[in-house]
């Protein structure tokens, strides 16, 4: 049973699937799922966290999860749109210790508030930066 | 009794600059804090601002080091995007110029870790070792660093039959050099008591952390973007994984050593494959960049080197995102320094290779305290500004 | 001559600080040490506090984070000491001019005695720019 | 008036200061070079040591906020003093056997100590974390190293039977050196690392490694102390093998061919000195100290027994 089969037969309706290559497939999911794939990817089907990317969007931050599948050759992309203003996203780094960085990264730089995240303080912007500033957003006029 | 000693951010272990704090009990290190974001260049915005193909020239500067590696993710990223084949000929020349890279990575990186050790000699032996691997750059490609080779569709110059001798030579020197070496490592009892058992990362943490790279197969974990999704020419090549169960910094050096034959390896294939394709056909053209997006990843010398571009059909991309190794690596070095002593904390960030030019490449700015929006021209008006203010505050 | 000038253009000791360089810069300038060029023949040596140093070598355009830190550093060199701009992020911000978080070349901070552009410069023009500025001296 | 001149004479000039810190330079300077060749490289001038001095001399001299004024500024001439007082006194009597005194020996080990407790105190004064790290290094190396050397030098001692320097040298002139004794090769060479240990240099140089603590208890001082400092580290240099010339390789001797051979025992050991120093890495502190306790003093210790059984 390949990648996509395993995800369908475990999350059914709530995953949307789509091959970009035969080496791309990107899984469109709700915000609310995202945390419980991200797991199932990582603890049962054994992917490794790339990295997560974001961006800003007319629409809301889109957010892409990228997990490898090493053996498979496989780039799996979770996609999830979160709605502005303020942001918001259950963390997972809390069981997938890798995504710290990312969370605190983008956290930093999209404003986008990770529920849960068990160090949440800022990463790569100074210390002296004030709350509620964040470069890569786009004026949304 | 705690203490708190601060490493950085400029120091004379690290080329460049970041901040470690360290509280130690006596000599052990008990907890720390990695502080980055001295480098910031904002290369990811600053990469909107660029064309697809001037892009690549910006990626090559996040990092000197691996100069080649993010042009590579880069372009496999944009050839992702628009669905171009790359000419043969090109893969073999993007092959050994990303293999070149490594070896002189690898080496600068022995060096180093043995300066950290204070055992100069080894970082001078090594340098020289490493030397005729830049005059071979400088031969094929130009410059000793930031080599240019890399365009999407190919490369931009071609390697000619009559420079392919020279790197032969080369190889034939670097790897009785690299054979001294290795046994030189692996035989000396002091380079053994200091660097065994240092530093350990257990292959659980290894993947906990989602370490890549050396870093992850001197814990264990067999993983290569070279072999699990091949690019330019290693699926055409025969070499193999090199993986090391312990984890410890004499782990990290050995994957690192043995890697070396790996790469002279390749690059002899890929010269004698490049002896018998004919000379030009270097590029395909990349006729419209359509809109959607594009993953590129791809073995840097310190791991899996990670680009996402986004495209809206228009001249310039939309997102770039870049994903350094050394981004990965960094927080697993954490869990690899607890418990052991400030003389090995050096070491361990040796171990790893870290490179803090390619993992801070974005940066930002702000204004005010309240929540606002900026777009390119606010941005850079409001970095005038703190410019002009910065300027006053240190009286130029 | 004397002995005062003499001792210093025999003895450039030199402090490296990257306020956001690539790399390049740097490991060119630690290759200037190594066998093949070895300026320890001309008494250049790296030392590791900038309180010994007589040259502070900036790589790199300056960042907003490093600035305060270039600053401060230069102020703790002893006096005399010279200052080298090293590669064209640090002569002209080059490629990251128009980055917002780039507050611009080094001589918008600290005086600088000696440009070495490059990118990154070969050990060859790092040499001898250093020791254009001890004629200075 | 001549009373009263001449011992400041041996102590400013010969053999006290000057010649101590014009030889210490140049042996300095036959370090860099060795490792440089050693490196592959080509190495310094033979002046290199002296434009360094002379440099330093007319820098700027900074003195850290909030650090111990007189500490920082009387620790590298502490340690300067202590070195041209050991280096007159070893050469005294040396140039001249009888001149010892009772227990010159024991003051010439408490002067030893001298060098290392000025960058002790320098680097404490400073106030600077890495300078206080530096400092405590050198005194944990310190109690590392003085046991196994004490009892290696006392097995000279007991060989003699005299705690009179000039003794030593004189029953080296009558009976041949020392070293022709299994129980004083084994102290001779637990005395050479010890000293390597003395000099800071590796693997032994933990106290200012470089890659960690910047330069250790040097990292805030410039200028003229600075200067101090580098000039009192090359004239340990050349202190310390003489020392163990003296100890245990008949000394240095002044009568026609005899100059010669004193150079090359001298260049001798500098040169293993050197060697040992670019063949080996760091040690960690603590397995510095696990040397010294462990195998260093239990040799020193077995080289000690032998004398007395006689060998």
């Amino acid at each position: 049973m390949d990648v996509a089969e395993k995800i369908r037969a475990e999350f059914g309706e709530r995953v949307d699937l789509a091959f970009r290559s035969p080496k791309r497939l990107y899984l469109l999911v709700g915000k609310g799922d995202l945390p419980a794939v991200a797991r199932f990817l990582f603890a049962e089907l054994g992917a490794r966290f790339c990295t997560a990317s974001a961006v800003d969007t007319r629409a809301g931050i889109e957010i892409l999860y990228h997990f490898f599948f090493d053996q498979l050759s496989l780039m799996v992309s979770l996609r999830t749109l979160l709605p502005k203003p303020s942001p918001q996203i259950e963390s997972i780094a809390p069981f997938l210790k890798g995504a710290e960085w990312v969370e605190r990264e983008i956290a930093d730089l999209f404003g986008v508030e990770f529920l849960g995240h068990p160090d949440p303080r800022r990463l790569i912007l100074p210390d002296d930066w004030p709350e509620g500033e964040y470069p890569y957003l786009r004026s949304s006029d | 009794m705690k203490t708190i000693i601060p490493i950085g951010p400029y120091h004379p272990l690290l080329e460049e600059p970041e901040f470690f704090k360290l509280v130690v009990e006596g000599e052990t290190v008990v907890d720390m804090d990695i502080r980055i974001g001295w480098n910031h260049r904002g290369i990811e915005k600053l990469a909107e601002t660029k064309t697809f193909d001037q892009l690549v020239f910006l990626v090559e500067r996040i990092c000197g080091i691996c100069s080649t590696s993010h042009p590579i993710a880069d372009v496999l990223a944009q050839e992702d995007l628009a669905g171009v084949e790359v000419p043969e000929r090109a893969q073999y020349i993007r092959s050994i110029v990303a293999e070149l890279e490594r070896l002189h990575s690898h080496l600068l990186w022995l060096g180093l870790a043995g300066h950290f050790i204070g055992y100069n000699t080894v970082f001078m032996w090594v340098w020289k070792y490493r030397e005729p691997l830049l005059d071979l750059f400088e031969l094929i490609t130009g410059n000793r660093n930031d080599y240019a080779m890399l365009r999407p569709g190919g490369v931009r110059r071609d390697i000619y039959k009559k420079d392919l001798p020279a790197i032969r030579k080369v190889m034939d020197e670097l790897e009785p050099a690299n054979e001294m070496l290795t046994k030189a490592i692996l035989d000396d009892p002091v380079l053994n008591a200091r660097l065994k058992g240092v530093g350990v990362l257990s292959k659980e943490d290894a993947i906990r952390y989602c370490v890549v790279g050396p870093t992850a197969r001197a814990s264990g974990v067999d993983i290569d973007v070279r072999r699990d999704e091949p690019y330019a020419a290693y699926d055409k090549v025969e070499w193999k994984v090199i993986v090391q169960e312990d984890g410890d910094v004499l782990a990290k050096a050995v994957v690192r050593l043995l890697e070396n034959f790996e790469s002279i390896k390749i690059i002899r294939q890929c010269v004698d494959r490049l002896e018998e394709l004919p000379e030009g056909n270097i590029w395909n053209p990349i006729p419209e960049m359509p809109p959607g997006e594009g993953i590129g990843h791809e073995e840097a010398p310190r791991g899996e080197c990670f680009h996402y571009i986004r495209s809206d059909g228009g001249n310039y991309p939309v997102r770039v995102k870049v994903r350094a190794p050394t981004f990965s690596n960094l927080p697993s070095f954490k869990a690899s320094c607890l418990g052991e002593t400030v003389s090995d904390v050096a070491l361990i960030t040796a171990g790893i290779d870290p490179c803090y030019c390619c993992t801070e490449r974005m940066a930002a700015v702000y204004d005010g305290s309240n929540r606002r929006l900026y777009d390119w021209q606010d941005l850079v008006r409001l970095s005038q500004e703190k410019t002009e203010k910065i300027r006053k505050e240190l009286g130029r | 001559m004397g002995l005062k000038s003499w001792s210093l253009r025999k003895s450039p000791w030199i402090f490296h600080l990257s306020t956001g360089s690539c790399n390049n810069c740097d490991i060119e300038l630690l290759d200037c040490l190594t066998p093949k060029f070895d300026v320890e023949r001309f008494g250049i040596v790296l030392v590791g506090s900038i309180r010994h140093a007589d040259a502070l070598i900036v790589t790199g355009a300056v960042t907003r984070q490093a600035a305060p830190k270039l600053k401060y550093l230069w102020e703790q060199m002893p006096k005399p000491g010279l200052v080298v701009a090293l590669g064209t992020c640090g002569c002209s911000s080059g490629i990251f001019r128009d980055s917002y978080n780039i507050i611009g070349p080094v001589d918008k901070i600290i005086p600088v005695d000696v440009y070495v552009p490059g990118c990154p410069p070969k050990p060859e023009a790092i040499i001898s720019g250093i020791v254009k500025g001890l004629a200075k001296l | 008036m001549e009373f009263s001149l001449k011992p400041l004479l041996y102590f400013l000039v010969f053999p006290g200061f000057a010649f101590t810190a014009i030889v210490g330079l140049l042996s300095s300077w036959v370090d860099r070079k060795v490792s440089a060749k050693v490196q592959w490289r080509v190495g310094p001038p033979w002046y290199q040591n002296f434009a360094d001095i002379i440099k330093l001399l007319h820098k700027e001299i900074i003195v850290p906020q909030g650090s111990g004024f007189t500490g920082f500024l009387f620790a590298p001439l502490l340690g300067l003093a202590g070195a041209t007082l050991v280096s007159t006194i070893i050469w005294v009597i040396n140039l001249n056997p009888d001149s010892g005194f009772v227990g010159d020996l024991i003051v010439v080990l408490y002067l030893l100590a001298f060098p290392s407790l000025g960058v002790i105190i320098g680097g404490s004064a400073s106030r600077n974390p890495l300078g206080g790290l530096g400092a405590s290094r050198e005194m944990k190396l310190i109690l590392a190293y003085e046991l196994p050397f004490i009892i290696a030098v006392f097995t000279a001692v007991l060989k003699v039977g005299s705690i009179l320097l000039g003794d030593i040298i004189g029953y080296q002139q009558v009976s041949g050196i020392m070293l022709r004794h299994p129980s004083c090769i084994i102290a001779f060479l637990v005395a050479l690392i010890c000293a390597q240990a003395k000099l800071t240099l590796v693997p032994f140089d933990i106290p200012e490694a470089e890659q960690e603590l910047i330069a250790g208890p040097f990292t805030e001082y410039s200028g003229a102390p600075l200067a101090i400092f580098k000039l009192t580290r090359a004239m340990m240099l050349f202190i310390l093998p003489v020392f163990l010339i003296t100890l245990f390789w008949g000394g240095m001797n002044f009568h026609g061919w005899q100059i010669l051979a004193s150079c090359l025992k001298y260049l001798a050991i500098l040169v293993f000195i050197i060697l040992v120093k670019n063949t080996n890495p760091r040690l960690r502190i603590d397995q510095a100290m696990k040397f010294m306790w462990g195998p260093m003093t239990i040799l020193a210790i077995g080289g000690m027994i032998l004398a007395v059984v006689g060998l």
